[in-house]
């Protein structure tokens, strides 16, 4: 357990750079603060959140996963396609999202392992094949006239987003996993050093392919709270996508090299840059000079960050 | 593995050989990803079948001006007879439009224009779309309120021309005040977090939202509905999509900008096989945007 | 000509060196000695400007410098041979060993014929026949070290640190190198050397200053130490006999080896392993050990050949398939197939074993504490918790880490590649005795050392390979370092 | 020279891929094998495989570059603006945009070696930066009103397309400089082994700066090429070029993990990557079925190259 909690410390540089801008939020809005505004940020974290926890596993290998978005949408296509009203059950649209994105995921991941492809190339084709697969499936046109048992799963519950509650969700299950459990170990250990990892008798293969399928899973699940929350199955849903997860997960300290990082780390990313996108509307910055800002705040917080950590 | 590639080339054979007499149509579209565009498009290539002795090639830009011009300098290499070209940019698609002049190749340009006038135009001006979306705010207001506009992707024509027409009737109405205006990427998610984040910033201090398509347009109205505050605001969007003419008529959606994608088509595809047979036609057919509302709603929904 | 005044270097609020000086001699060997973590590699770290002091000085002919960079120690003329080895994999031998100081035009275009006429002239020198055209990662471990060295010796240098240059050196290129080293003492160079192999010390030392937990116990000439006295001074204490008395192996057969073959590397090799028996494999470098060693793990097969475990035929294509057949290996390149850098010395050394420490998919944390402290205490492993990220652990305690994990599991078949590479004497013999243990408790060691001392005190019987081939079966305790070096040299 | 002479051959699995596409489209189509098609494709990659050669440096670091888009774009931006007909000599335009570049990729640089942030995320950083500083300076308008002069330059000379020309030149000279000059191996050491590189005198920070820097002048002569060619200077131009640029580059070989790579070896990425896309459109494959085709295409390529190269 020690090495996890130690970490949190580790990345207070990226915690303190939170709280500074929702002070200076705060002196500079009435609403940033208020109950019903913070509600909305975790709503919106909470698909960026999900698939930065996913992709955390992913990196912790070493490898990476840019088919996130194009996968998201595929997910949410073949959601909303089983999402008629009427036609099935609840329960149903929901598997299929998920089960296509495991399919994504596991593809990649027996590419990566099996084929001896460069994660970056697998999952760069992915990107582009599951783009193209979404737009097949859904005919160019969103996919739109999904039941309300499903869209209401953007809902809220007890005055909590639903959404949030899955990426809290996640995020528990994931930090216990990485924790705690051996396959978790693990994966740290074949980022760390494959070949050692493999020489200690772990069988690398199993773990990617482990790897890549959650990320797939998670991926899957973000897509079909997308379709949820924008009442479609969008084809050209989640584009770039990819890279606000995989910032997330990188300013929470997770190395691209692999075998360093923590969920926890990875949840304060995902707060900083969900905190920026929403302070930056609040304070009705012009689009243009968002994203100059929106740049050198997530550069500056890393910089800040690194810098505390190595004193 | 070389049976794998062969294999991948034996499913098109030799779909491009021409036969005599055969008239080679290139068409470029825009972006195939982007409902509109892909419904125009269609129509384009649905059309076209039904002309005999004629051939379409279609191909997509997906948003890239570079690629389009690579796209046309391609169709002048396989000798195409006459050119639609449906611009990603006015100023960046211009080159296409030189280079198929050059090449002594007609062109026909399609729902946009470039710099360089093509040898027929089909289509409608953005700047009215903007114009007429916001027109009907105004309308809605009395002159007077608070508005906010969801941009497109910056920079690209569609989003500019839209915004240059709703700036024509703020400065006619000088009740009517921008309180907030912000790009949301042509994208319904982010258009729905970006108003979720408004109603926070400007709650009460806005009346109405002109979002420059529809998808944002339906991601303000679900923020707005979510907030239980759709009541207070006025939504419209444009393009007229399915999903958008289904909200008009239910009555959630306030209203859209109808462009005619058949007709813009149809027309392109008319207009060129005019040009390759050396037929005299009008150059510039321009089909006019129009407003819809839950009254003529009836009109612009599929027929069952 | 070059002195530490009052250096003192702390890592993350641990002194790691308290303040101590010393003098470097033209045209003298300087040893460095002490125990696993004394503080050798970070002294000469400092002095080659790889480390800031955290205060004192660093005095070069007279005058106080302070090198901000190995680059300014370098062009000082200060050159160190690490400890670490850092190779370039994808670059050549010959662009290895030049690294920093290509032969090249005004422009920096470089003379490819120059550069490779003096890495071979370098290799040369050390005696090592290595083609300066091949790609780095395609090297021995051996074979990478002798490159390193040739790197440092291509500077040119008046100082050079040598960070145990010999630990996975044999007999053949470490005289070799003894031989590189009096030359440049002729010329007047001062030479400062760490080494945990006794017999070099006293070989080619004019001078010994002894480490222990970062303080400098003593400097004297090597004239008036021996290695009793040194080790004393070294351990804090003395120490008896190094090597534990051998007990009797058993007659049961539990790993058969039969036509093992993998061209180029070796050829046709039949091995039999008794319980409780220790067979050593020697050979001069490259004589196909590592990889021998490699096939009855799992971690490269060969193509043709049987073994057999406990006389049921095995395949053996991964480690965990060798695991799961009682196999366990510590292998010969700690940083590439040993240590997992990042996780801490705990998960390092419950890697292989974590099933042990495990409720299904759970760790149990307690547990798996508890284990990895009792190996760290079994191995006397100097680390400031078991939570210290292994990579800041020194390289003899790195090494004893890995024995800890590869022992954790209780295999059956214990494959020792240079077990004891760059541990000190003192947990040498710690480590002998255990080897020693685990024979008498039956299980089966393969045992490969450069170290012939070694190879002859511990093992039952000898196998020697030359070139990929058995050469010959001997008795070890009726064998010696002359005849086995006679067979092991290719004729 | 042997190791890199080498390489060729080790790429050569993607030669045969890149040769029986090339087979396949000349009897499929009339087209493909026409001088005036292929001029088309040369033209087409030449933004590309400038970018592609640029990147290989950081690459080739163990860095990485995901600003090359929208540096693209401000570049263009720069030099269009410069570039109105009768201002302006037609070398200030060009020297603005490769300056422009040149400092998106120094600051890049400057951020990662003494910053000590990682390059994904100080680079992502730069491309939003970038982006928003191109549509500040153009005011969001596409820069028209290029001057005949400049624009000239995406034309022919003797019937060779001046890009063409620009990014051989471009190749030649990284080629020779990554070969044979001691800077250039000095490239390869530190992706190799930074320590190792460290120890041996390299100074790692100047490494990095240059292959930065020389990454950003690239993207900025990619950015004038382009703005040349579509005459005008377009702040949202380039989108995800980027991800073409590096595709190209792994495909070619060269390891995301640093010290592995050839130039010979991204030029054959660059081509695969202009044929792909020229055969598609030639056989007129629906776009849709385009992507997954595409995606399937590089991956298998690859797939094969590395099968080819292990054996
Ligand atoms: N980067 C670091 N961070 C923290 N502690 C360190 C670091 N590097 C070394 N140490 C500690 O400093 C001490 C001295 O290490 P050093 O490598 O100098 O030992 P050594 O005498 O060379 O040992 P060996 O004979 O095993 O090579 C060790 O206890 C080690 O754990
Ligand atoms: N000079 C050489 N040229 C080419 N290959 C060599 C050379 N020396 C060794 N090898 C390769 O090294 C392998 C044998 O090395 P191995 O590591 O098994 O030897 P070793 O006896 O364990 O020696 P070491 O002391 O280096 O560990 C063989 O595969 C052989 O191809
Ligand atoms: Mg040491
Ligand atoms: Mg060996």
């Amino acid at each position: 357990m020690p090495s996890l909690d130690r970490n949190l410390l580790h990345r207070f540089g990226i915690l303190i750079v939170i709280l500074l801008i929702g002070l200076g939020l705060s002196l500079t809005t009435d609403t940033f603060l208020s109950l019903s505004n913070l509600t909305n940020v975790a709503r919106q974290v909470s698909i960026n959140g999900i698939l930065a926890i996913g992709v955390t596993f992913v990196l912790l290998t070493a490898g990476v996963d840019l088919s996130l978005g194009a996968v998201v949408a595929l997910s949410g296509v073949a959601c909303a396609t089983f999402a008629h009203p009427g036609e099935h059950n609840v329960t149903l649209p929901i598997f299929i999202g998920l089960a296509t994105g495991a399919a994504c995921g596991l593809t990649n991941g027996i590419l990566v392992t099996k084929g001896g492809v460069a994660p970056f190339i697998v999952t760069l084709g992915m990107m582009t094949v599951a783009r193209g697969l979404a737009l097949i499936a859904s005919g160019g046109r969103p996919v739109a006239d999904m039941s309300p048992s499903l869209t209401n799963l953007a809902g809220d519950i007890f005055g909590i987003p639903i959404p949030l509650l899955c990426f809290a969700g996640v995020a528990l299950l994931a930090w216990i996993f990485l924790r705690d459990f051996r396959l978790g170990r693990y994966i740290y250990a074949v980022g760390g050093n494959e070949n050692a990892a493999r020489a200690a008798g772990i069988s690398v293969t199993k773990v990617k392919l482990f790897a890549y399928t959650t990320c797939g899973i998670l991926t899957g699940l973000a897509g079909v709270v997308l379709a949820a929350r924008t009442t479609t199955g969008q084809p050209n849903a989640g584009i770039a996508y990819e890279l606000d997860a995989i910032a997330a997960v990188v300013i929470g300290g997770t190395s691209l090299a692999g075998g360093v990082g923590t969920v926890t780390g990875t949840i304060l990313g995902v707060l900083l840059i969900g905190e920026i996108n929403n302070g930056l509307d609040l304070l009705s910055v012009s689009s243009y000079y968002q994203a100059v800002i929106k740049g050198v705040i997530i550069v500056g917080a890393v910089w800040l960050d690194r810098r505390q950590s190595r004193s | 593995s070389l049976a794998v590639v062969l294999a991948l080339f034996t499913g098109c054979k030799k779909s491009s050989t021409r036969k005599e007499g055969e008239i080679l149509i290139g068409f470029s579209s825009r972006d195939l990803s982007a409902e509109y565009t892909a419904k125009l498009s269609e129509a384009v290539v649905d059309y076209a079948k039904t002309k005999p002795g004629v051939r379409l090639v279609m191909v997509d830009a997906q948003s890239d001006a570079q690629k389009q011009l690579s796209q046309i300098e391609n169709f002048i290499s396989q000798k195409a007879d006459v050119i639609i070209l449906n611009p990603c940019e006015l100023e960046a698609s211009t080159p296409a439009v030189d280079r198929a002049k050059a090449a002594g190749i007609p062109i026909v340009l399609v729902n946009q224009v470039t710099k360089s006038a093509g040898d027929a135009y089909i289509g409608s001006n953005d700047v009215d779309a903007g114009h007429i979306a916001m027109e009907a705010i105004a309308k809605q207001l009395s002159g007077k309120g608070g508005v906010l506009m969801i941009h497109g992707i910056m920079g690209t024509s569609a989003q500019l021309q839209r915004e240059a027409g709703a700036r024509e009737v703020f400065a006619k109405y000088p009740g009517l005040k921008l309180v907030d205006h912000q790009t949301a990427s042509w994208d319904r998610a982010k258009a729905m977090s970006l108003t979720e984040n408004w109603i926070q910033a400007h709650r009460g201090k806005f009346q109405a939202i002109f979002a420059h398509n529809d998808e944002m347009a339906m991601g303000a109205l679900l923020a707005l509905e979510r907030a239980g505050i759709k009541k207070e605001v006025y939504v419209i969007g444009i393009d007229a999509i399915a999903q958008a003419l289904t909200a008009v008529k239910e009555g959630r959606l306030d209203a859209t900008v109808f462009q005619d994608a058949v007709g813009q088509g149809q027309g392109a595809v008319d207009a060129a096989l005019r040009l390759a047979r050396k037929q005299p036609g009008a150059k510039e057919n321009y089909i006019p945007f129009r407003l819809v509302t839950r009254d003529n709603v009836g009109e612009f929904l599929p027929k069952k | 000509m070059l002195r530490a005044l009052d250096l003192r270097k702390d890592f993350g609020g641990l002194t790691v060196l308290h303040p101590l000086s010393v003098d470097f001699h033209a045209g003298e060997v300087h040893a460095l000695m002490g125990e696993n973590g004394a503080g050798k590699s970070t002294l000469m770290k400092v002095l080659a400007g790889l480390y800031q002091p955290d205060a004192g000085q660093v005095q070069w002919r007279g005058e106080i410098v302070s090198f901000g960079s190995p680059h300014d120690a370098l062009t000082a003329g200060i050159a160190m041979i690490h400890q670490e080895l850092m190779p370039i994999p994808d670059l050549t031998v010959a662009e290895n060993i030049t690294l920093g100081v290509e032969p090249a035009g005004p422009l920096g275009f470089i003379n490819r014929k120059q550069q490779r006429q003096r890495a071979l002239e370098l290799l040369h020198e050390l005696e090592a026949d290595i083609n300066p055209d091949r790609l780095m990662r395609t090297l021995t471990v051996a074979q990478t070290q002798i490159v390193e060295i040739a790197k440092a010796l291509g500077r040119h240098a008046d100082v050079v640190l040598m960070d145990e240059p010999t630990a996975a050196l044999s007999d053949h290129e470490i005289a070799a190198l003894f031989r590189a080293i009096n030359r440049l003492k002729n010329r007047g160079v001062a030479i400062v050397y760490t080494t945990h192999k006794m017999n070099e010390v006293f070989q080619l030392a004019d001078r010994i200053s002894i480490l222990r937990d970062g303080r400098l116990i003593a400097t004297a000439p090597a004239k008036e130490l021996n290695p009793q006295k040194l080790i004393s001074l070294m351990v804090g204490r003395e120490l008896a006999d190094i090597f534990p008395p051998r007990s009797e192996p058993g007659r049961e057969p539990v790993l058969e080896v039969s036509g093992l073959t993998r061209e180029p590397a070796y050829r046709d090799i039949n091995l039999t392993l008794h319980r409780g028996e220790i067979l050593a494999l020697a050979g001069l470098m490259g004589a196909g050990r590592t990889e021998i060693a490699s096939a009855l793990y799992g971690l490269t097969p060969a193509t043709s050949g049987s073994i057999s475990v406990h006389g049921k035929k095995v395949t053996l294509d991964s480690p965990d398939t060798a695991i799961a057949h009682g196999i366990g290996m510590v292998t010969e390149d700690r940083k590439g197939l040993g240590i997992i850098p990042a996780l801490s010395l705990r998960e390092n050394i419950s890697l292989a074993a974590l099933p042990l420490f495990a409720r299904g998919p759970l760790v149990r944390h307690t547990e798996e504490t508890n284990a990895a402290r009792h190996q760290i205490q079994t191995f006397a492993i100097k680390a400031s918790s078991p939570e210290q990220p292994i990579q800041q652990l020194s390289g003899g305690n790195q090494q004893k880490a890995l024995l800890a994990r590869c022992l954790l599991n209780e295999p059956e078949i214990i494959i020792l590649d240079e077990p004891t590479r760059g541990i000190d004497i003192g947990a040498k013999s710690e480590i002998y005795a255990v080897i020693q243990k685990l024979a008498s408790q039956g299980k089966a060691i393969l045992l490969i050392s450069s170290e012939l001392p070694e190879v002859l005190a511990l093992s039952h019987r000898i196998v020697v390979l030359r070139q990929g081939k058995t050469i010959a079966t001997l008795e070890a305790s009726s064998s010696d370092q002359e005849s086995l070096l006679k067979l092991a040299m290719p004729l």
